[in-house]
């Protein structure tokens, strides 16, 4: 697929028509990029599960599709692909002109290679988390369980064809299958277990892909080398080479201006961006990122000791005091969100009134309500059920008259969202709530206590944050009551009904209005069972030179392209 | 002097036995197995978990514990780190383990160099401009928060005068030889002088006060009465002596530039332990924390050693007991 | 002075243990007090002489029961003080005091010199009401020949002389019977150190005190005691009334330590025996008799036999081969002279 | 006579601060001769030590005002630079102090420390210092002085480092040795020995000795001439047999009469009362006034001077203004030179 | 039986009567006085007490109220050190964090100093066995470098509020403080007086309590103080790398952590620089009252 700025980009670069004349390209030339977190130095697409890995892995391994910028899927490594009648199966045909970083063939071996890896039984023990590729699809328990030989659901038909075989249709069957291969010469021979720490999963050199780059040589937690593949099936990209730096967010500023850094994509801290953005030889992109910060209300507790029962909401036992629903949507009212992209994300973001990226097809923002700031409804849903402040102390009592406090947790490492902590604690003030701001944890932990501290008591309201990646945007595992993320524990029999219909494969399949309408209902009654409060979209904002011509950037991707980009003089 | 080296390395092997007491303690008091990185999912069956503990040896009694972990710790297998999946921690220590030691080594030198000759000459000339001005600077390095001069090392010398780099221990990859180690030494200034900050103060108000004392001692006032010239009475009696307190304390500066490197190196994006270090508390990746803990402290008891010898090098009173 | 015994040494030793290694073996011993035995008689003094490191002050602290001995028994007053836990000894300090060497340390300089004067009664609550403490305490002033408005001050305001006056009332404060002295007046100057010695005696007449005096100073001793001992490398190699010990010391180092005094008599030119070498560790005394290795008389039986205690005189004792037959009879003709 | 070996003229030492002007030394003015053993006594704080200090040069502080003449063998030792009075240090005079303890450097071998002055003063090559060194070491009674300059002075005795100072302030053969108290730290026995090496070595080498001190008995044994301080003066200047049989100054015949003897049996000693002013605030007139039994009105206002007594006495004391010392002899027992 | 005077007559003592007599801490005090820099630190530390005291008077602002109207906003008259990048009034944060970074730092101090002082007492006071077990104690923590040691525990602890953060500072450094007391101790226990006051039968606790602590009290005094200064600079050191005291209260290396960007450090010197002199100069302050207090206990000068 020819990939120019004009047919694939929602916004084309910027770049390109400003400025007296179109400045000349040069040859070749090195791009540096920054990212302000280390990787964690694992390139192997089936292992890694740092996106600072994925920075790499963008440039140097391929799928069998992609998705243009309304998320409809595209062929990359497959020329196309077709359904079978009873929509369980699918079929692709792969292009015959890919080759691997080391000269050989691709071929239906390593599509199948990969996914069998997925579901191989010592995958998740090896420490591998993406069984969702590959767990709708035939025969997966059986092969991941051990008791099977072979994977039912991934099949070569011949050298460049390619059958996937679903247990039941699913209308998310494309997203489901969409994942970056692997080749097999490379790691047929590697046991499942050693895979991770395999040379081919780590070494610079050693990694092999199909992508435009290939990562050639590296200095650990400093600096990532990908030079241009030559061979690339697309083309010899025109670059000479890409370098990734790890440098911090702090001064990522300076760095571009001194031109240590040609781009910082995606998280360019957005109290800088103002600052560049009047700046001569620099651009700045940005468009909202494809997930969103929410504010989450444990509303059950539970299951006591047996997590493995999460959805047996038999189990749970209500949080009293976010039992009430209108209490819970006086919370809601009372939070003003715009202050907080207007302060925090200097406008560089937007508030959501549905659980959906606006960017995507199930975001209807008209249809829904319920959302919006609205102090003065906040105090009287407040009044209406009882929660006055009989003692004078400027805060409300519960309804029969005892303090209320409601303890809020967040996690470090997100700035604006450490930040907003404190503020949500205000505004929830103005409208006499009172929250016990707690000491914010480290992510990995705060998230595993978060879905783990169910019985205890001390766990009221939680920020946190969601994306969806660009696949579909089916809500089901933070919303649905048996998600494994549904940290809220809430559990609507008709809400969660909305969610299945939305995804039925008889009324669904291609029907994207259908589903538009089911999520719009559904998100209608996510507003108004209020046990979660979207808090806004943060954009990803894109900084880079002037100099750096040919990037497309898709609501979920900068780097779909990265063939096509170049330099120019000065 | 030999058997006194023999005799602080014997007396090595119980210290170092009793740190990695304290650090399997610590890693026996952190959540899951820090010892081996091994997290077992506590969702699976209960059987199956219990079976896994016991092939694992966690229901093994404490001690049987304690001695399979040293001898797995003796030959530098600190099990698998948390956090970086697929990776032994020995691995993720052995690669950034020589960049803390260069940024430990260079700043040591630095500090050394700049506080000797300072604290002397104050010393010697006292109430002079010198003087004051490094009474000055001693007050202000003590007092300014490393990372704080870090910041402004950053803004004033890379942003406004575009003299240094911020970020990382070397320029490009596929540097060698001199090239190599003269972006290695580039990069390594900013964060050499500002972790060396508060040591270069505290050493030299130190020597100054030794000096001081050295100079006013009955020797030295032998020395003159003896005629000696003030260069002899200054270079061979007075700093030989002045620098003996100074030695005994460098093994507890390397400790301290250990602990320094966890802040320079994270403004720096220095990837050395300090880094791993804090990354690692960060993601309660217990069995880096621990490795890095057993690491640091047996580079203390080496350097404390180091200093006791070249104390013993420079004071023979030392050698008798 | 009377012939009742005051207090009464019996055989004690002092092994300071060297330790070293990295588990702190004891590898040897400083012998500091090596099998002493000695009587001190209601109202002498007795002075106590040697080289520095002989033992001198370890054994004033032991008959204090400052110290614990190693081994051997201290009685005060015929009550066995080894023998009783350290608690019920504090009884009878009030009955025995020290006066310590250095003016300079050893008054705690937080304390005025009302409290410090204060303090033993305070302990041993001997005077209870606070008015009447005072009351003594300025009265142990005027007896130590300081001004009432010392009360109120602090050691650092006085000079050496004055301090150890003080440390000679606050010593007093007790009404003592008995007190040691460790190098009191050796600190002092010339003409401070008559002042202290003065008022010592006078004190000792007044309050019928009884003294061990330790110095190293030959010349303050012979002035102040009625008998002395010679320490030598933790041991008492003589012990002697003062006149016999100076007109006629017996042991040889009695008399090198007497006859290197410098005299200020400069009419007569002495002829003196010059002690080679210096003393040896107490940590590696010597086998045989201590001494042997700077004695001039020193024979092969020093090297073999440690000399034991003989008086050679009536009143006069010495620990010497030149004194006993092999078989510890005491020579012939050199006794009574 | 020929001329002095060493002449002190009005020599003053004062150490200046904030409030207070402590007058060390003030006005000493002596002479010591080749080959002469002349001692400095006098109670602690009388400015001994800073007298020896002055003449060597070696007070060191920023506040001291020095005036005064120092000659050493004619040459003006107060002009000198620090430099050229280096130069003079350890080779024309030395200087041993008190504490042997601390006076020699604890990091390097003593043969290393004698060595290194033999160099700086003489040209010799490194071997001939060595056995130079170790003449010096047999020379004040070391047995084996091979082994002996390879030692630290940690290592040595109290009595051995005193021996080992002695030895260097003697390498160079200086005319003049100035002895600060070289034996109040030492056992009688050692400083017997002490002192007796000091003689024998000053027989060797014809030195001058200013051996200062504040125990009259070694000045008895090992002076010829005595000089008696007070308050950084100069009170009493004779030749040793006088001085002990008949002192003049009140303050030197408290001195004697305050010291137990060991010829005698007293029951009382008769002391001076109170003690040594401090630098910084002597009593106006005479020094001494304050505590002298024999003091009148007058000597509580009137500055005495040193007045010659005799060609070979002088004494700082208004009795002897007043009254010549011819005019009253029968103040002065015994025998004096007239 | 009267007591006769002794015929010596009394010695003219070198003081006038009327002469006002001081004891040692009084002489103290004079010299401490007469040290000007000491004295411009005890200014200043009064003066920032008096302000962390009547924080709430002088500063009106909520600290932890974030205006989001106004984030980053250049002084005006209402934030007169303009807002931070919460659009938190930066005035009043310095205010308020007087308050807490003074009482972190004095109560950090003060758990250092009764776990370090009781045990370097102990080890200083009774010497010998129980001497050399605390010593060995006190290696093994030594060994650990602090920031380390304090992560470590903080990692395994998981929650920092301000009495962990001050019991986790006291348990990492308290071996500084014992060592200083244990060495004073020893040189007190050589002390003839102790000896002297064994010898008037004192008991073990009255010895400790009238003759040790009244002159150990003085180095307690000089370590603690300088121990403080450097407890203040580890609390925003900690801050900065997010271990210290959590947002929104507001401590000085809370606020000194903005100018981790470079903008803001640009941009925005009022944000970082009071809370920067506030620090140098409390600490300054601290490190000179330490200094003089140590001459002036250090009678020798
Ligand atoms: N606490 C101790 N531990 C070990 N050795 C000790 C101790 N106290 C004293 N000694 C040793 O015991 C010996 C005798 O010491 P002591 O103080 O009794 O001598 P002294 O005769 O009083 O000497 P001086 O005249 O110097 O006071 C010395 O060698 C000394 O080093
Ligand atoms: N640097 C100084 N500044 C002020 N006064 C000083 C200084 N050095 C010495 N003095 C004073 O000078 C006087 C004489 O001191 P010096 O040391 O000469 O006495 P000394 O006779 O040697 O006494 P000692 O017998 O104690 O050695 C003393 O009162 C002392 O306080
Ligand atoms: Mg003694
Ligand atoms: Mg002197
Ligand atoms: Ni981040």
């Amino acid at each position: 697929v020819g990939c120019s700025s004009d047919d694939a980009g929602t916004k084309p670069n910027e770049g390109d028509g400003s400025g007296s004349g179109e400045p000349e390209a040069v040859e070749g030339g090195k791009v540096t990029l920054g990212m302000h977190s280390t990787p964690e130095n694992q390139f192997n697409p089936i292992f890694y599960t740092s996106s600072y890995d994925a920075n790499i892995l963008n440039f140097t391994h391929e799928s069998l599709m992609t998705q243009d910028e309304d998320f409809q899927y595209q062929p990359e490594l497959a020329k196309d692909w077709e359904f079978s009648e009873d929509k369980r199966e699918i079929t692709f045909s792969l292009r015959d002109d890919v080759k691997w970083h080391d000269g050989e063939p691709f071929t239906a071996d390593d599509v199948v290679f990969t996914y069998e890896m997925l579901a191989d039984p010592g995958y998740v023990g090896a420490g591998g988390v993406r069984t969702t590729f590959v767990n709708k699809l035939q025969g997966y328990e059986e092969y991941a369980g051990g008791e099977a030989d072979t994977f039912a659901g991934v099949e070569k038909v011949d050298d460049l064809t390619v059958k996937f075989v679903f247990g039941e249709p699913s209308v998310k069957a494309l997203s489901e299958v969409n994942f970056s291969i692997i080749p097999k010469h490379v790691f047929e021979d590697v046991a499942i277990g050693d895979m991770p720490e395999h040379e081919g999963s780590i070494r610079a050199g050693e990694v092999i892909g199909t992508g435009p780059f290939k990562l050639t040589d590296m200095i650990e937690n400093e600096q990532y080398v990908l030079e241009a593949n030559k061979d690339y099936w697309k083309g010899a990209p025109k670059l000479d080479s890409v370098v990734w730096r790890v440098v911090d967010q702090s001064v990522a500023a300076g760095m571009l201006e001194q031109g240590e850094l040609d781009f910082f994509p995606e998280m360019f801290p957005p109290d800088d961006a103002e600052d560049m953005e009047g700046k001569e030889g620099f651009e700045v992109f940005s468009q909202p990122k494809f997930g969103y910060q929410y504010l989450g209300m444990k509303v059950n507790y539970g299951p006591d000791e047996d997590l493995n029962d999460l959805a047996n909401t038999d189990l749970w036992k209500p949080n009293p005091k976010l039992e009430n629903k209108e209490f819970r949507q006086a919370i809601m009212h009372a939070i003003d969100r715009q202050s907080l992209i207007d302060g925090f994300l200097r406008g560089y973001g937007s508030i959501i009134d549905a659980p959906f990226p606006p960017a995507s097809w199930a975001y209807n923002p008209d249809e829904i309500n319920g959302l919006e700031y609205n102090l003065e409804k906040a105090k009287s849903l407040l009044e209406k059920n009882g929660y006055v402040d009989t003692n004078g102390d400027g805060y409300v009592e519960d309804p029969d008259g005892n303090e209320l406090t409601l303890n809020l947790h967040y996690p470090l490492g997100n700035k604006v969202r450490e930040r907003s902590a404190p503020v949500i604690v205000e505004q929830l003030k103005e409208a006499g709530i009172r929250i016990e701001l707690k000491t914010p944890m480290e992510t990995a932990p705060y998230f595993t206590w978060i879905s783990e501290k169910n019985s205890d008591e001390e766990l009221d309201l939680f920020l946190a944050g969601w994306s969806l990646g660009s696949g579909d945007p089916d809500p089901s595992t933070i919303h649905q009551g048996k998600g494994t993320m549904n940290y809220s524990r809430f559990y609507d029999e008709a809400q969660d009904k909305l969610l299945e219909e939305a995804l039925d494969p008889e009324k669904a399949w291609d029907n994207l209005e259908y589903r538009t309408e089911k999520y719009t209902a559904w998100a209608q009654m996510f507003s108004d069972n209020a046990y979660a409060t979207p808090l806004y979209i943060d954009d990803e904002i894109h900084v880079y030179t002037s100099r750096l011509k040919g990037i497309v950037f898709k609501p979920f991707s900068y780097s779909a392209d990265s063939h096509e980009w170049y330099l120019t003089k000065q | 002097m030999f058997k006194y080296i023999i005799r602080r390395l014997l007396q090595f092997i119980p210290l170092v036995l009793i740190v990695t007491m304290i650090v399997f303690l610590f890693a026996y008091l952190a959540p899951g197995d820090a010892l081996s990185g091994e997290m077992l999912d506590p969702n699976i069956d209960p059987e199956v978990y219990e079976e896994q503990r016991a092939a694992l040896g966690l229901n093994d009694p404490v001690y049987v514990q304690y001695w399979n972990w040293l001898k797995r710790a003796a030959v530098g297998d600190f099990g698998m780190s948390l956090n970086f999946k697929g990776r032994s921690v020995s691995d993720l220590i052995m690669q950034r383990f020589d960049n803390t030691l260069y940024l430990a080594m260079f700043s040591l030198v630095v500090t050394l160099v700049v506080s000797i000759p300072i604290g002397m000459y104050s010393a010697r000339h006292k109430n002079s401009l010198l003087d004051y001005s490094g009474t000055t600077f001693a007050f202000l390095g003590l007092a300014t928060p490393n990372f704080f001069a870090a910041l402004l090392g950053i803004y004033v010398f890379s942003f406004g005068l575009g003299w240094l780099p911020t970020q990382g221990s070397v320029s490009s990859t596929g540097l060698s030889g001199l090239d190599e180690f003269l972006s290695r030494i580039h990069h390594l200034v900013l964060p050499g002088i500002t972790l060396g900050l508060a040591g270069t103060a505290s050493y030299m108000r130190y020597m100054r006060s030794e000096m001081l004392d050295v100079l006013g001692s009955d020797y030295i006032r032998t020395a003159r009465a003896k005629g000696l010239g003030e260069k002899t009475v200054l270079y061979k009696h007075t700093l030989r002596n002045a620098i003996i307190p100074i030695v005994t304390l460098l093994g507890i500066e390397f400790g301290t530039l250990l602990g320094g490197a966890v802040i320079t190196e994270a403004v720096f994006n220095y990837p050395g332990l300090g880094t791993l270090f804090l990354s690692s508390v960060q993601n309660r990746d217990y069995p880096v924390l621990m490795a890095i803990n057993l690491i640091a402290a047996v580079s203390i008891l080496i350097g404390n050693l180091l200093a006791d010898i070249s104390y013993a090098a420079i004071d023979p009173r030392i050698r008798l007991n | 002075m009377t012939n009742k015994v005051l207090v009464e040494a019996n055989q004690l030793k002092m092994y300071f243990p060297i330790k070293s290694g990295i588990i702190k073996r004891t590898v040897g011993h400083v012998k500091a007090v090596d099998d002493v035995s000695l009587k001190v008689y209601e109202g002498e003094s007795l002075g106590i002489v040697g080289e520095s490191g002989s033992g001198k002050s370890t054994l004033g602290r032991m008959l204090l029961r400052l110290l614990e001995p190693t081994s051997g028994e201290v009685f005060f007053d015929g009550d066995n003080l080894s023998a009783l836990p350290k608690r019920q000894v504090r009884p009878y300090r009030r009955d025995m005091q020290m006066v310590f060497q250095d003016p300079y340390a050893s008054l705690n300089p937080r304390m005025s010199i009302g409290d410090l004067l204060e303090e033993p009664m305070l302990v041993h609550q001997t005077v209870r009401d606070r008015g009447e403490r005072r009351r003594k305490a300025e009265e142990l002033l005027e007896i130590v020949g300081l001004p009432m408005q010392s009360y109120n001050k602090y050691p650092h305001e006085f000079s050496g002389g004055q301090r150890q006056r003080v440390g000679i009332a606050r010593a007093l404060s007790t009404n003592p019977r008995f007190i040691i002295g460790d190098e009191p007046v050796s600190a002092l100057d010339v003409s401070i150190q008559s002042q202290v010695l003065n008022l010592m005696k006078d004190l000792q007449k007044q309050f019928h005190l009884t003294y061990v005096f330790i110095a190293h100073d030959l010349s303050v001793v012979k002035h102040i005691s009625d008998r002395v001992a010679v320490m030598y490398l933790g041991r008492v190699v003589e012990i002697a009334r003062k006149k016999d010990m100076y007109h006629k010391p017996l042991h040889p180092y009695s008399e090198a330590l007497i006859g290197a005094v410098p005299s200020t008599d400069v009419t007569k030119k002495r002829k003196r025996v010059v002690l080679e070498g210096e003393l040896p560790s107490p940590a590696s005394p010597p086998k045989g008799c201590a001494f042997r290795t700077r004695c001039p008389h020193a024979h092969a039986r020093c090297k073999e036999e440690r000399p034991e205690m003989v008086e050679v005189n009536p009143e006069h004792f010495a620990a010497c081969h030149l004194y006993t037959n092999e078989d510890g009879s005491l020579k012939r003709g050199v006794g009574v002279v | 006579m020929t001329a002095p070996l060493l002449k002190l003229q009005d020599v003053k030492t004062y150490f200046h601060s904030k409030d207070r002007i402590a007058k060390a030394v003030d006005g000493v003015s002596f002479e010591v001769n080749e080959g002469e053993v002349v001692a400095l006594v006098g109670e602690s704080g009388s400015g001994k030590s800073m007298t020896s200090l002055s003449i060597m040069g070696l007070v060191d502080a920023k506040s001291k005002e020095l005036t005064g003449s120092i000659q050493l063998s004619g040459v003006e030792l107060t002009d000198l630079s620090e430099r050229q009075l280096s130069r003079i240090r350890g080779q024309q005079m030395a200087m041993i102090f008190q504490e042997p303890m601390t006076s020699l450097n604890p990091v390097y071998t003593i043969g290393n420390q004698i060595i290194e002055t033999l160099r700086k003063h003489k040209k010799i090559s490194k071997m001939e210092a060595r056995s130079r060194a170790m003449e010096l070491l047999q020379l004040v009674g070391f047995s084996r002085p091979e082994e002996s300059l390879k030692s630290y002075p940690h290592e040595l005795s109290g009595g051995m480092r005193q021996r080992v100072m002695i030895a260097i302030s003697m390498s160079c053969n200086p005319q003049l040795l100035i002895a600060d108290e070289p034996t109040t730290a030492l056992d009688v026995t050692i400083q017997q020995q002490i002192l007796d090496l000091m003689l024998k070595v000053k027989d060797e080498l014809n030195t001058a000795i200013l051996l200062i001190t504040h125990d009259l008995g070694v000045v008895a044994e090992t002076a010829e001439r005595v000089l008696v301080m007070y308050g950084g003066q100069i009170v009493e200047e004779a030749p040793v047999y006088d001085l002990f049989i008949n002192p003049l100054h009140p303050y030197t015949q408290g001195l004697l009469k305050s010291m137990p003897k060991m010829e005698e049996d007293k029951e009382r000693l008769e002391a001076i009362k109170g003690m040594v002013p401090a630098a910084h605030k002597f009593p106006a007139g005479c020094r001494f006034a304050p505590r002298c039994q024999m003091a009148t009105e007058t000597c509580h206002h009137t500055t005495p001077e040193l007045v010659q007594a005799s060609p070979t006495r002088a004494v700082r004391c208004l009795l002897y203004k007043n009254a010549s010392l011819e005019a009253d002899p029968g103040r002065l027992k015994g025998g004096v030179e007239v | 039986m009267q007591p006769q005077r002794t015929e010596q007559p009394a010695v003219p003592l070198s003081f006038e009567a009327e002469e006002k007599s001081l004891s040692p801490t009084h002489l103290a005090w004079q010299r401490f006085r007469k040290n000007k820099l000491a004295l411009i630190g005890v200014c200043f530390l009064v003066f920032i007490t008096i302000v962390a005291v009547f924080a709430d008077v002088i500063a009106t602002h909520d600290p932890t109220a974030s205006q989001l109207a106004k984030i980053e906003a250049k002084p005006d008259s209402e934030n007169l050190l303009g807002t931070d990048s919460s659009g938190r009034d930066n005035f009043s944060r310095l205010v308020h964090g007087s308050r807490v970074s003074l009482t972190i730092g004095f109560f950090a101090m003060l758990c250092t100093v009764i776990i370090g002082g009781a045990l370097g007492s102990l080890a200083g006071f009774y010497g010998g066995k129980i001497d050399g077990l605390i010593m060995r104690f006190v290696d093994v923590v030594l060994i650990f470098p602090f920031l380390l040691l304090f992560l470590t525990i903080v990692a395994i602890l998981q929650d920092i509020t301000i009495p962990i953060f001050i019991m986790v500072i006291a348990l990492t450094s308290w071996p500084v403080m014992c060592r200083v007391l244990r060495g004073k101790f020893m040189g007190i226990r050589e002390q003839e007086y102790i000896l002297s006051a064994r010898s008037i039968g004192c008991s073990d606790w009255r010895i400790i309590r009238k003759h040790f602590l009244p002159n150990a009290v003085g180095p307690i005094i000089v370590a603690a103080t300088l121990l403080m200064a450097s407890l203040i600079v580890a609390e925003s050191a900690l801050s900065f790398i997010g271990f210290g005291i959590p947002q929104p209260t507001p401590t000085w290396g809370n606020m000194l952590t903005e100018a981790q960007s470079i903008r803001i450090l640009r941009n925005n010197p009022e944000a970082w620089m009071p809370p920067g002199l506030c620090i140098l100069l409390t600490v300054l302050s601290i490190n000179f009252i330490g200094d003089g207090l140590r001459d002036a206990f250090d009678s020798k000068s």
